[in-house]
């Protein structure tokens, strides 16, 4: 599963993304960012205030508890400013 | 292709004519143009994060959203990525439609969607060389929210 | 001069780029263009008359008004009179403003007090000879209503 | 007095512009496009139906039963159709 993170996401955790693997019980973003917060400290810092973490599966928007099931790439960003 | 995401200025004359060149069943054009706004000198850089292929995705959908709530005879939304600078262009949108009640109310739509629905990231420089990112807006939520839901 | 009558066409980008040159203080520029319509072939030209001197007053009184509802960095209103061909350019608002709600409603309440209050009359000359006056619509004073009486 | 007229009331009346010097009882433009309607035919086909025609006194938008006192420019023209 691909893994990718955006703004001050990105700085905190060090990387735009990555390739994981984790676990069949991992079955949501909400888990998936447990089991990342469980193996290093930046992944702590940066899901701190999770209330501010959005996130899109297979670049669709989605909540922290859709099921990951079939998922190819999970993102986690803050919310948007663009425009 | 009336949806584009770029790190290149865009030409809101070129842009226009390319929607209503040689037609003229349209009579209302309206133009939305987003500049990088440094009111107290303390911004010397924004740099524009985005999600490519998500963005895309977002921006046509909103567009496809906007040509069904109106009878629009075009549509363009460009928004620019990368290292901007103080007065420089971010965004562009524009609808075209035969009343300008559709075209202001559309492109209005476009904005508030878009600044909800886009992702896009903004990080601002200080000219001392601290960074930032912009805090999302609440009034932007509250601006999208008045279309009602989808 | 921020409002201008005239037989020449207007250039939109050299028009918001008098408005917005070396300004960072502008978040928002929204441009309404209105162009000659001829859906149905039935036009082949379109005369606009107006009234010297009180145009003008009309549209700077418009812009004030404006201005006094909205925090603006700039306004242009652009009317042109004389003959004009389906699909050419009549009249061009532009609202600048920090954020970009100020610049939409003001560029909307702009051209819905044009409509009603400025003292232009349009006639369509049709291909087989045939001259006449657009007439008035009705949903146009329900437009300028809305804003609320001045 | 200067009278000017605009679209198809120039149109009707032949000219878009003439210099009058009605008597001091026409003292407001009601009055005053009956005056000018006992003078000539084309006056009453021109100003048919007043409730389609609007006026201004010195460049300012009046009413039929303002007060010509003063006036300078009486303008009568078609509701406007610009933008």
């Amino acid at each position: 599963m691909q893994v990718l993170y955006f703004a001050w996401l990105r700085e905190r955790i060090g990387k735009g993304s990555e390739t994981v693997d984790p676990p069949a019980d991992v079955a949501t973003p909400a888990a998936l960012i447990d089991w990342l917060k469980s193996r290093e400290e930046r992944y702590v810092a940066a899901f701190q205030d999770v209330s501010a973490v959005k996130v899109a599966i297979d670049q669709k928007q989605a909540d922290m508890t859709t099921s990951l099931a079939g998922a190819r790439e999970v993102a986690f960003f803050p919310p948007v400013t663009g425009g | 292709m009336s949806v584009r995401v770029q790190t290149d200025d865009f030409d809101i004359n070129a842009e226009i004519a390319a929607l209503t060149n040689g037609r003229a069943d349209i009579g209302a054009v309206v133009t939305f143009t987003g500049l990088v706004r440094d009111a107290e000198g303390s911004v010397s850089e924004m740099t524009l994060e985005h999600y490519p292929g998500m963005t895309e995705a977002a921006l046509t959908e909103i567009e496809a959203e906007a040509r069904a709530r109106w009878p629009l005879q075009g549509v363009t939304i460009i928004h620019r990525v990368g290292p901007l600078a103080p007065a420089d262009q971010i965004v562009l949108v524009i609808a075209a439609s035969r009343h300008r009640q559709a075209a202001f109310e559309a492109a209005a739509f476009l904005m508030d969607y878009l600044k909800t629905r886009a992702a896009f990231w903004k990080k601002e420089a200080s000219p001392d060389g601290d960074a930032s990112w912009v805090d999302a807006r609440e009034s932007d939520e509250a601006a999208a929210e008045r279309w009602g839901r989808t």
